[in-house]
């Protein structure tokens, strides 16, 4: 039986290895796009990046243990192994090698990552001004944040969304009202103010690798540059009721002419003062 | 005895998933199938099966009046005093007490704002006085947040004016049909289009204790008991057995045991049947026990 | 548990294996028996308008119960046929198909199919939840929703181009079920359903509507007859279960409220000053006058102020119910009455909750935030509730002025303080 | 009891027996044994329970709004038995809740931690056994109110076991969990009471009661595991319930710890405000991400144990197994911020947070290898308790790995809150604790009860359990690669997740396959009370100190003293005359010298 069992341990690096790479072959069947969906922001490939960087070194790793776990158990099986035990308690030398190659394996991911951590969350987009010597490029260089386009909020159960309108400020009257539907430019660098109204949720575009947790009494800023056109989804993320399901949005990226257009048109749809037109989108 | 009950408490969660608890029945009808293909056949079929076994019913033989009081045996039942919630100094001037005044009693006992009519008249039957189409104006006011006409009784099409003549806006909310505001001292024309059973509720959305009530009939064939709970309805088609309803705010239906022109009669839901004699006018008197309206 | 057997059977010692057998199947039998009751699922049913029975027995003194709720409900079988088989016997002669078609409703109804891609089952999916399969705004998440979810049943809705007391067009509920209603639990399915759906959706809706209203009227009408003697209930039968009462009295009826519904849509001009930014027409200034006087009518004799309170919180009259409400407890809503509460409750009703007139400084605009709409809900007022249609004293450039004003309020400096720090934690 | 013969200790409890009460000998027992039994039971009868919750769940994701199968017509009459999205809330909420706090924490700390300890360290009981008792009763008004919150009408607690705030705080947010969301939060401070009563005892107990020549380093690592988590306990447990209390306190006395200034929910605003959500979050990591180790080092030490018994070779590493099970501990406490990257914290934070979180997987790889240097080269006994400790390594391997993902920050904006994560956690407390439970289970039953579990039963639950567990939970790393959301009712209604539905089907039915699995295991556990084959004092031929006692042991444990001669993986010795060498067993050459290691 000891061979069965091997065997059956062996299964989980080939069937483990097997469909991990059949997703990414993301038009293989069964695993049609079972993968990372398509990105559509300018800096999306560095995460995806290293999520694929991280998986081909844990997938070695993975593969290198569990194939070592196969072969100890094959090659050692007390029915076929009539040998003495080696009679061992360990090596010394032995613990210090796997313990420091983790360890510099990790720290290299750690510090890897920062970069791309610091451009999603930390270094947000605008324009440096001198600073308060009057000259650029110092270590106290005024920043100018850029505006956010639209503020989005959070509620149970929808996404309010609120652009900016004709003077570039969210709050004022002639801010432009959707409900769920978030129309981009693309190729801009584009900043969301995001709050919520009530409970905790979550941001989260997919295709746009970018999720943050909107919570109330804060206002927090996103931003990404979209690099193609289409129609994609926000989802929710953080459990925010019985409803949290049902928080779908859609994220329209479309040319900077399609989408002045839109915006013009929603905002003459809001002024709508006729019975004639209301059947208009 | 201790180890049945350890079974008991953990297989508890157990018997939750697997068991099965009754549904509330009352929340759903058992129909029977057969009953419900056989009638649903019926109404599929075309034209109306019943139209042609009715049989035509003889007509009226002349018309009459019916006329009479509403009277109250006993002491009156004690008055409601309404909350003021609202614009006190309009609505009760120098704090006075306002009243419901529900159950109006008037000289004799006399009862006020009884509804009686005659109900499902016939259209053919109907004389010419008393026909739809009715174009004088029925004038409905309110001054210091009640409304003037405590119960009053149009025919559809007839224009009535809501008037305000208050110096604060009220709102006249008639149930579930209309719902408008009056500007202080300002009128808005108001025309019922729908026959009614029984009166509806008028209110105010602005000052909730005030209320009314609005009778719709097609036919003039109805009345409201004045001060003195009299009430006369001309016209009636004679001869042919006419029901009616009489109706009382706070007793809706006036049914139960009550004296009519002297004897003791027992009314159900709110309603007699009576056929008049041509050119005669009909006496209808009665008296209604205080008890009814504890 | 088990472990207070080890000693028991050590007890029982080892000679005797029958009464060790008979415990073990003992234990083995309960979870099995357990398992073996439990019961499969069934279609679900239309529940019954308790609490509208409840108030027909108390106005005319009878009983639902027995021959006359059964032939009630078999009358509404056989017209509306159930949530998994929708019909609407004798339609064709009540005119139904201006109203709806009926193979949106089989789009729309029965249970969700389970290949999720082919789109059946649609009320089920998205709506019975929060308004019930009945579509009496009962479904199981319902009871705590604030608002609560609309009860169809009446007829009535509240965010519609026609006045109080007409049925909404269909570009009316259609809006809704696309925007959703801002400020409630409602939300927008624009994004999740093609028209198509939304269409089948809304037919669905009146389907629902009309078996309601269809459902009080029976109600209504059965309480007028008697069922004491064998005799009295055939006779009653053969007047009530025709199709003369049922399809021409009672349903051709309501459909026809429903057919005549676009007509009676309330048409607006366009309104002056234009509120385009964009329009070169657009004068700064005569917006400032049109708010100034609808700020005046707001106080004066649009009498906007005695609910929506002085200051536009919506805390003038609070204290007041909706129709949904009242339609039991009577326009003077005497819900502290416990008697008649503890009927209502029983009856399977929804705990009654006070209507809040709208708080204007939110921004918040349920029935939608054009000024057509918000002008429908000032011209029109708000079915359903306390809000009363604008005086026809008004004229329509007064209304207008009115909406100016509600719009400008949000945005006021009571509502924006300028100089006042904002509670929130700005990031970055 | 009658199996105690030898011993005038044992003679003495035999007669004060006569006299006792059942209750107070097998109800409120001070013996830890049967404390530990109490707790095993319990504990097993609510992870059936939770695998029932997991499959209400399973079925929502497979066959959304579709009418459920035996329990829906209860749940939803009017609704023809479809499962409303309330009640998916409140599943998916109780499901990790009985899992962690009824299953997990106390099977490992209450009923293996109770069980073992005084036997493993060669003491006749806890050192504090009334506390001990103490414990297990002070689960009980958590189970009630934990249940009680389930059965709240109309729908139980609904904060996701998480509990995070303004939704668990505001009653309008979740209204369906009102009173529910107050007795889950008491219900779990009960939890927390009862584990410090036991963490205390616990270190105490291993500190104080060890026999004679049992030094710190020869301990067996299951004690070693149970003694870091008790220090664990200790520190981490009075931050959750402190927390937990604060959020009991803005529900009931409207405090505001938690909710900032301006909610709108549900149209109702909140009378209380200038708190701050994100410090429940802190605060609650602060416990709960210890407490994931809580959840993972018992089954570790139980596992090496088991793997050194029947690899018949002793552990590799012994003192680096002991120093990486603290290295996790202490690290264990400064990287709760890793569930908090985007959760709104300062994202300065998450840099140094992603550093420690990184670094503790290097103690976690250290003991997959010293778990695999112990059976390369031994003469492994392919018994059920050993492949479920075999299949604990292969599939710590896959969770230990998927948590680095998570570690990695930029990656974690992806997946977090995704199946990913979902699949991460499972691997780690299904495929790794459970499966060590499982064979732990299977390991100590001869002690327990004095009969062997049916070895051929056992190895099929093994060997279904390990296709299900694999093919339920691996694939939910490809759904969280798609970024698949975790606790949504319905997912397809999103574009992006609508072709995963076929993914979802093949796993619940994995999932349905698990749970009908366990009958197996549950009718061999339960005939084997009954029908198992009755063994002696050391089935197994282990070397550690249990295995010399009775079996079941008597009250008092042992019948004689025990003094420890060697640590106890001394297993294929050169020395000894078996393929064992028992920690009791003295060196040929001088029997009678207790020899300091």
């Amino acid at each position: 039986m000891g061979r069965f069992w091997s065997l059956l341990f062996l299964a989980v690096p080939v069937l483990g290895v097997g469909v991990f790479a059949a997703a990414m072959m993301t038009d293989s069947w069964p695993l049609h796009n079972h993968w990372l969906p398509r990105d559509v922001s300018e800096k999306g490939y560095v995460i995806d990046n290293l999520f694929n960087t991280i998986l081909y070194l844990t997938g070695v790793i993975f593969v290198g243990t569990s194939l070592a776990l196969f072969w100890f158990l094959w090659k050692y099986d007390g029915e076929k192994n009539l040998g003495p035990v080696r009679f061992l308690h360990g090596s010394h030398t032995l613990e210090v090698v796997w313990s420091i190659i983790p360890a510099a394996t990790l720290l290299f991911i750690a510090i890897y990552q920062m970069n791309a951590w610091a451009d999603a969350k930390i270094d947000r987009p605008g324009t440096r001004l001198a600073g308060a010597d009057g000259r650029m490029n110092t270590e106290d260089d005024l920043v100018e944040f850029q505006l956010p386009i639209a503020q989005v909020t959070g509620r149970q159960f929808e996404w309010r969304i609120r652009y900016a309108g004709r003077d570039g400020v969210v709050g004022t009257s002639d801010d432009v009202h959707t409900v769920n539907d978030l129309h981009l430019p693309v190729d801009e660098e584009v900043v969301l103010q995001i709050k919520s109204d009530d409970v905790l949720h979550s941001f989260f575009l997919p295709n746009c690798r970018l999720k943050q947790d909107v919570v109330p009494g804060m206002k927090q800023m996103v931003w990404f540059k979209p690099k193609e056109v289409g129609s994609f989804d926000i989802v929710c993320a953080e459990l925010c009721g019985w409803g949290h399901y049902k928080m779908k949005g859609r994220m329209t990226i479309q040319s900077r002419k399609d989408f002045d257009q839109w915006l013009t048109d929603q905002e003459r749809i809001q002024q709508e003062s006729s019975f004639a037109l209301s059947e208009e989108e | 005895m201790l180890k049945r009950f350890w079974m008991i408490c953990t297989l508890l969660p157990l018997a939750f998933f697997a068991g099965c608890s009754g549904s509330p029945e009352a929340d759903f009808v058992q129909v029977n199938s057969a009953a419900v293909e056989e009638l649903r056949t019926k109404l599929a079929s075309s034209g109306s099966g019943t139209e042609t076994d009715q049989q035509e019913e003889a007509g009226p033989s002349g018309y009459a009046t019916l006329k009479g009081r509403f009277a109250l045996d006993g002491s009156p039942p004690p008055q409601i005093k309404l909350d003021i919630s609202k614009d006190p100094a309009i609505c009760a001037p120098g704090g006075k007490d306002v009243f419901a005044n529900d159950v109006a009693v008037g000289p004799n006992g006399g009862l006020a704002n009884i509804v009686i009519f005659a109900n499902g008249v016939n259209e053919d039957w109907v004389h010419d006085s008393a026909k739809p189409g009715r174009t004088d104006e029925v004038i409905f006011d309110q001054k210091e947040c009640v409304f003037l006409t405590h119960v009053v009784g149009i025919q559809t099409g007839q224009p009535m004016t809501v008037l305000n003549s208050d110096p604060v806006a009220h709102n006249l909310k008639v149930s579930t049909t209309f719902n408008q505001t009056i500007p202080e001292g300002k009128s808005v024309p108001f025309v019922a289009s729908k026959e009614l059973n029984s009166p509806e509720k008028m209110s105010c959305s602005i000052h909730p204790w005030m209320t009314a009530y609005l009778l719709v009939r097609n036919d003039g064939y109805f009345a409201v008991t004045a001060e003195d709970g009299s009430f006369e309805i001309p016209n009636l088609p004679a001869g042919v057995e006419l029901e009616f309803r009489v109706w009382h705010e706070r007793l809706n239906g006036i049914k139960g045991d009550l004296q009519v022109n002297g004897s003791a009669e027992t009314w159900k839901k709110g309603r007699f049947e009576m056929t008049l004699e041509p050119s005669q006018d009909q006496e209808l008197n009665v008296v209604l026990p205080a008890a009814m309206f504890n | 548990m088990l472990c207070y057997l080890q000693p028991c059977l050590t007890s029982l010692g080892e000679s005797n294996p029958m009464k060790r057998l008979r415990i073990f199947w003992a234990l083995l039998s309960m979870p099995m028996i357990g398992l073996v009751t439990g019961c499969g699922t069934e279609s679900p049913d239309f529940r019954v308008n308790n609490v509208y029975m409840e108030k027909i027995s108390r106005e005319l003194d009878v009983k639902f119960a027995g021959q006359r709720q059964e032939d009630v409900y078999t009358a509404l079988t056989a017209m509306f046929g159930t949530p998994d088989l929708p019909v609407v016997t004798g339609g064709e002669d009540a005119g139904v198909s201006d109203v709806l078609s009926v193979e949106n409703l089989h789009l729309a109804a029965g249970p969700v199919i389970k290949d999720y891609e082919a789109g059946k089952g649609l009320y089920r999916q998205h709506c019975a939840h929060c308004h019930g399969v009945t579509g009496d705004g009962y479904g199981p998440t319902a009871k705590f929703l604030n608002p609560y979810p609309r009860d169809f049943r009446m007829g009535t809705f509240k965010f519609k181009s026609t006045p109080v007391g007409y049925r909404p067009t269909d570009d009316d509920l259609t809006r809704i079920v696309r925007n959703g209603i801002n400020g409630t639990a409602m939300p927008s399915f624009k994004e999740m359903l093609d028209s198509g759906q939304i269409d089948a959706i809304v037919d669905y809706v009146k389907y629902l509507a009309l078996r309601g209203q269809t459902e009080r009227s029976l109600i209504s009408l059965s309480g007028d007859y008697g069922y004491e003697t064998p005799e009295e209930t055939t006779e009653t039968q053969a007047e009530l279960l025709s199709k003369e009462v049922l399809v021409d009295e009672i349903l051709g009826a309501i459909v026809e409220e429903w057919t005549s519904a676009s007509e009676t849509a309330t048409e607006a001009e366009g309104r002056d000053p234009v509120y385009d930014f964009s329009s070169p027409e657009f004068d700064q200034s005569e917006l400032d006058e049109s708010i100034a006087r609808g700020q005046q009518l707001y106080y004066g004799a649009g009498a906007c102020v005695t609910c929506h309170g002085p200051t536009q919180l919506g805390d003038g009259q609070t204290t007041d119910y909706d129709n949904w409400t009242k339609d039991f407890f009577g326009e003077a809503a005497k819900v502290a009455d416990a008697e008649l509460l503890d009927a209502y409750l029983t009856a399977g009703g929804l705990p009654p909750r006070n209507i809040i007139p709208r708080n204007l400084r939110q921004g918040v605009y349920r029935g939608g935030r054009r000024p057509i709409d918000i002008y429908w809900r000032v011209k029109n007022g708000i079915d359903g509730t306390p809000m009363p249609a604008a005086s026809s004293q008004l004229t329509d450039d007064d209304v207008w002025d009115i909406v100016n004003f509600v719009l400008s309020v949000p945005y006021q400096s009571l509502s924006q303080p300028a100089d006042m720090p904002e509670f929130v934690r700005d990031r970055n | 009891m009658s199996s105690i013969t030898a011993g005038s200790h044992a003679h003495e409890h035999e007669s004060s027996a006569t006299h006792a009460s059942f209750i107070s000998t097998y109800v409120f027992s001070r013996d830890h044994k049967i404390i530990g039994l109490q707790f095993l039971f319990s504990t097993l009868l609510w992870f059936f329970v939770g695998g029932l919750l997991a499959l209400g769940i399973r079925w929502q994701l497979a066959y959304p709004w579709t009418n459920m199968p035996i329990i829906g017509k209860m749940l939803f009459p009017g609704e023809g038995g479809q499962i409303s999205p309330e009640f998916y809330t409140t599943l998916f909420t109780m499901h990790a809740t009985v899992m962690i706090f009824f299953v997990i924490i106390p099977i490992l700390a209450g009923a293996f931690g109770n069980y073992l300890i005084p036997l493993m360290i060669g003491a006749d009981d806890m050192a504090f056994p009334t506390l001990n008792m103490l414990s297990y009763w002070f689960m009980w008004p958590a189970f009630f109110l934990i249940g009680a919150s389930f059965f709240t009408a109309p729908y139980g607690a609904g904060g996701g076991w998480t509990s995070y705030p303004p939704l668990s705080v505001v009653n309008e947010a979740a209204p369906g969990s009102a009173s529910a969301q107050t007795l889950w939060l008491l219900g779990i401070t009960f939890v927390g009471i009862s584990s410090m009563m036991g963490s205390v005892n616990y270190m105490t107990t291993i500190i104080q009661m060890r026999a004679p020549g049992m030094t710190m380093f020869r301990l067996p690592l299951t004690i070693w595991g149970m003694f870091i988590t008790a220090i664990l306990q200790a520190f981490a447990l009075p931050v959750l319930t402190a927390a937990g209390f604060m959020q009991v306190m803005d529900r009931l006395l409207g405090t505001g710890f938690f909710l900032p200034e301006g909610l709108i929910v549900n149209n109702s605003i909140p009378a209380s405000g200038g708190g701050q959500p994100l410090l429940w979050q802190h605060l609650f990591w602060f416990y709960s991400h210890p407490a994931v180790y809580i959840m993972i080092l018992p089954a570790m030490g139980m596992v090496s144990d088991i793997i050194s018994c029947f690899a018949r070779k002793p552990i590799f590493g012994y003192k680096p197994m002991v120093y990486s099970i603290s290295g996790i501990a202490g690290l264990g406490f400064i990287v709760w911020g890793h569930h908090m990257f985007v959760s709104g914290m300062n994202p300065v934070l998450g840099m140094t947070f992603m550093v420690s979180t990184m670094m503790i997987a290097l103690p976690s790889a250290v003991k997959v290898f010293n778990w695999l240097g112990t059976i390369w080269g031994g003469k492994i006994e392919f018994t059920t308790p050993m492949l479920f400790s075999l299949s604990f390594v292969s599939m710590f391997i896959i969770g230990g790995l998927s948590g680095i993902f998570m570690a990695a920050t930029p990656v974690d904006i992806f997946i977090h809150d995704t199946y990913f994560i979902v699949a991460h956690f499972h691997y780690v407390l299904f495929g790794g604790t459970a499966m060590a439970v499982f064979g732990a289970i299977y390991f100590w039953y001869p002690k327990m009860f004095g009969r062997m579990m049916n070895e051929q039963l056992g190895k099929v639950h093994f060997f279904l359990t390990f296709i299900f567990l694999n093919g339920t939970f691996f694939t939910m790393h490809v759904l969280g690669a798609v970024g698949f959301p975790r606790r949504l009712a319905d997912p397809y209604h999103y574009d992006t997740f609508q072709h995963l539905m076929p993914m979802n089907r093949f796993m619940t039915w994995c999932a349905i396959g698990m749970v009908a699995t366990q009958v197996i295991f549950a009718f061999n556990f339960i005939s084997s009370l009954f029908f198992g084959k009755p063994v002696g004092r050391n089935p197994w031929g282990c070397n550690s100190l249990e295995w010399s006692a009775p079996s079941p042991p008597g009250h008092g444990n042992f019948d004689f003293q025990p003094v420890v001669y060697r640590g106890p993986y001394e297993y294929g010795h050169p020395d000894a005359t078996k393929n064992h060498y028992p920690q009791i067993e003295p060196p040929p050459e001088n029997p009678t010298e207790v020899p300091e290691h």
